[in-house]
């Protein structure tokens, strides 16, 4: 009995007792502060708080927009993805690796063109680096385990290029939507995953 | 080595004196230092390390225990405990043996002081971290594996 | 090299469950050791040399205007100390705000001592050997907070709405990345490669986890540091341009973390990877 | 100069518990700034401690030792209202020494 009060109030506050009206009004002015009180700072300029019409949609939801919604920005984010023009979806897996463990690129701190994936961060990989994140669901043994399927390959490269088109709300990054990685760099690390000779998969 | 020296200055006593005999030139500041030992402190390998220290040989000893994490944290930071159980310890010296020189340092305790000691080191890599103590002019050795780790956002 | 077989192995177990978090027994046990050594570092903490440094600048008639920070109310009345960090942010009639601590601290050496605050903002993090003054000062403050529990008011209509815009901003998903500080710190029980990510959506212990050791010494660098760093280095992370130092937008942002850790024991300067 | 140590000595008995804090960068002289030029070397390599005057610990340690370093040992035959002093010297010459009186 006493929990579920304490729980109720907890709840309360988690909500903040905040309508929805309420809700869009602190948000605006949440947007005011950020705008007043953020500078740019190498290459973070300040058009990053803008949001686009994804973000705007998954921070209003809490990341579980209408379906509607949904479908009709996936498509849309699927069909931003550009494939390669040769066809091929894998690269060199020991430059994936390099990628895939450098937690480089788009802070105010990096030189352009640095090119992290920060895998390691949020998915756990090869068996020889002990040191991964949980954020994301483990990739070990990945091709292995789904089958080096041409299928696979093409949604390995897909998923790296724009993660959103497959989730509208993960929270992996669109690496190549923001240009964080180009073609041969998702290719590349994507071969981490789909190379049958790449650590991730022994 | 240079125990002589350091007696000489030991015996000089006050601080005026020293201040003299830098003044003539015929010691530097380094020189107070002189059971700093050079030879050990530049080996690039825990064995010329021990050799520069003239210890040929240690036994291994349970008697001592080194307690430190079998993963640790962050390399820039290990903390070690170092305590020996071999009656009349006068000595327990620190080594890391990846690091670029192993050679960390010796704690003396013999003066005054229990044989413990703890401290933090730098661990640039995976590596064994050995103890050697010093008691009744015998050496005796205990080793342990520190793996470091990369932590954070990696970048 | 032979703890990393052994560990991988047991990782090894985990393939099967692709999809799932990767919480093999060995990460726990990783966990578990981190911890410990985590109190054996805590017995003795550098931050006390900076709490030695900071109590020094409390005291000493500085700045322009020559005077000490010991007329400074840090929302308990002029110059009382003791349990008003863990009542940060607060409500001040003052300046008709909500400020942190480092906020209010920067204030008094303004509006007391006559600092400018264009020169306090212009180098406000620790590196190497150098430390801000107020980095000092907020360590010395937390240190009177040792032990105490976390209160910070929500009396204040004020309070209220800058704990439900510091939400917002926490909440707020943006930039090339598209993430959020939730994005990392909305969820239980998850890690950024070995580090423990505190929920801090989820009021009580998880959500007071960051917050109890804050200012905390930072092994990588061996250097103290404040939220504002904290906060400052998150949104970097967060590929977000720059907050401004000692601005509202952290203060909201502190606000909302803080009283999602009321009554949790504020452990004092702490010591972080 | 260097800045002040913290001393803290616990009695156990007779043994005191002692635990220093020093402030120093035990620069390895590896490393490099953001210009690309070596910092150099810049570390404690002797540590002291006297109790009312007579030696009872003392080191000879290198740059491996990590930044503001901490170290503790148990000193015996120890008593409330004791003098602690603690010396460190690094290689630069620089020096500096703190005294505590041990609790009771």
């Amino acid at each position: 009995m006493r929990k579920a009060i304490v729980f109720a109030g907890v709840a309360a506050v988690a909500a903040g007792c905040a309508t929805m009206q309420d809700e869009a009004a602190y948000r605006e002015q949440a947007v005011a502060w950020m705008k007043r009180d953020f500078h740019a700072r190498g290459m973070a300029k300040t058009d990053r708080l803008n949001q686009d019409e994804l973000q705007r949609a998954c921070t209003q939801y809490n990341n579980n927009p209408p379906e509607a919604l949904v479908k009709r920005v996936e498509a849309a984010e699927m069909a931003g993805i550009k494939l390669p023009a040769d066809g091929k979806y894998l690269g060199d897996w020991k430059r994936g690796q390099r990628i895939a463990s450098s937690g480089r690129g788009m802070t105010w701190s990096d030189k352009p063109g640095a090119a992290g994936g920060s895998c390691y961060n949020c998915h756990q990989l090869s068996p020889q680096q002990p040191s991964f994140g949980t954020i994301g669901p483990s990739l070990r043994g990945y091709g292995k385990t789904r089958g080096y399927t041409a299928e696979n390959r093409k949604y390995v490269y897909q998923r790296i290029y724009n993660s959103k088109a497959f989730s509208m709300c993960s929270t992996m990054p669109r690496f190549g939507h923001s240009g964080t990685l180009n073609e041969q760099q998702i290719k590349d690390v994507a071969a981490y995953l789909m190379d049958p000779a790449s650590p991730v998969n022994q | 080595m240079d125990q002589t020296r350091r007696g000489v200055l030991k015996g000089a006593g006050t601080a005026g004196a020293l201040v003299a005999a830098f003044a003539t030139g015929a010691l530097r500041p380094a020189d107070v230092l002189a059971a700093w030992n050079k030879g050990a402190f530049d080996a690039k390998t825990t064995a010329d390390a021990l050799k520069a220290m003239n210890i040929a040989s240690a036994a291994d000893s349970a008697d001592i225990v080194i307690r430190a994490p079998d993963i640790a944290e962050n390399g820039a930071v290990v903390p070690i405990d170092i305590t020996s159980k071999i009656p009349g310890t006068q000595s327990i010296s620190l080594f890391v043996e990846k690091n670029p020189f192993p050679y960390v340092g010796t704690f003396n305790v013999a003066a005054g002081a229990e044989p413990f000691v703890h401290v933090r080191v730098k661990i640039s890599e995976s590596s064994n971290v050995r103890a050697v103590v010093a008691a009744g002019g015998k050496y005796f050795q205990t080793v342990k594996e520190v793996k470091v780790t990369i932590g954070g956002c990696g970048g | 090299m032979r703890y990393a077989r052994v560990l991988c192995a047991a990782a090894g177990l985990a393939v099967g469950l692709a999809g799932q978090p990767a919480t093999a027994q060995s990460d726990d046990r990783t966990a578990a050791e981190f911890d410990k050594f985590r109190e054996v570092l805590e017995e003795a903490n550098p931050a006390e040399l900076w709490e030695l440094k900071g109590e020094e600048l409390w005291r000493q008639k500085r700045g322009p205007k020559n005077a000490s920070l010991e007329q400074c109310d840090l929302g308990l009345g002029a110059g009382v100390l003791k349990g008003a960090y863990v009542q940060l942010p607060r409500y001040f009639a003052d300046t008709g705000k909500v400020m942190d601590a480092e906020q209010r601290i920067v204030h008094c050496m303004i509006t007391l001592q006559g600092f400018k605050y264009e020169d306090l903002a212009n180098r406000p993090f620790s590196r190497g050997n150098y430390t801000p003054d107020p980095v000092s000062i907020v360590t010395y403050v937390a240190a009177q907070s040792r032990e105490m529990k976390i209160a910070v008011p929500q009396s204040h209509p004020k309070e209220r709405e800058t704990y439900e815009i510091g939400r917002q901003i926490f909440f707020y998903r943006a930039g090339p990345w598209d993430f959020s500080c939730a994005s990392c710190h909305g969820a239980d029980g998850l890690r950024i490669r070995t580090q423990n990510l505190p929920n801090f959506t989820k009021p009580g212990a998880q959500a007071a986890r960051s917050f109890i050791g804050w200012p905390g010494y930072r092994m990588t660098g061996g250097v103290m540091h404040s939220l504002q760093w904290r906060m400052n280095d998150c949104f970097r992370q967060q590929r977000f341009p720059e907050p401004g130092y000692a601005s509202d937008t952290i203060a909201a942002l502190l606000t909302y973390m803080a009283v999602n850790s009321n009554g949790q024991l504020y452990r004092g300067p702490g010591i972080k990877r | 100069m260097g800045d002040p140590m913290k001393i803290r000595a616990r009695l156990q008995g007779d043994v005191a518990d002692v635990r220093v804090l020093m402030a120093h960068p035990m620069e390895t002289g590896q490393r490099k700034d953001p210009s690309g030029k070596v910092i150099p070397a810049h570390f404690i390599k002797e540590i002291r401690a006297e109790l009312n005057g007579k030696p009872v610990f003392d080191a000879q340690i290198s740059q491996a030792i990590s930044r503001n370093p901490v170290f503790a040992f148990r000193v015996k035959g120890a008593k409330a209202g004791d003098k602690l002093k603690i010396t460190w010297e690094d290689n630069t010459g620089d020096k500096r020494s703190d005294e505590i009186t041990v609790g009771g």
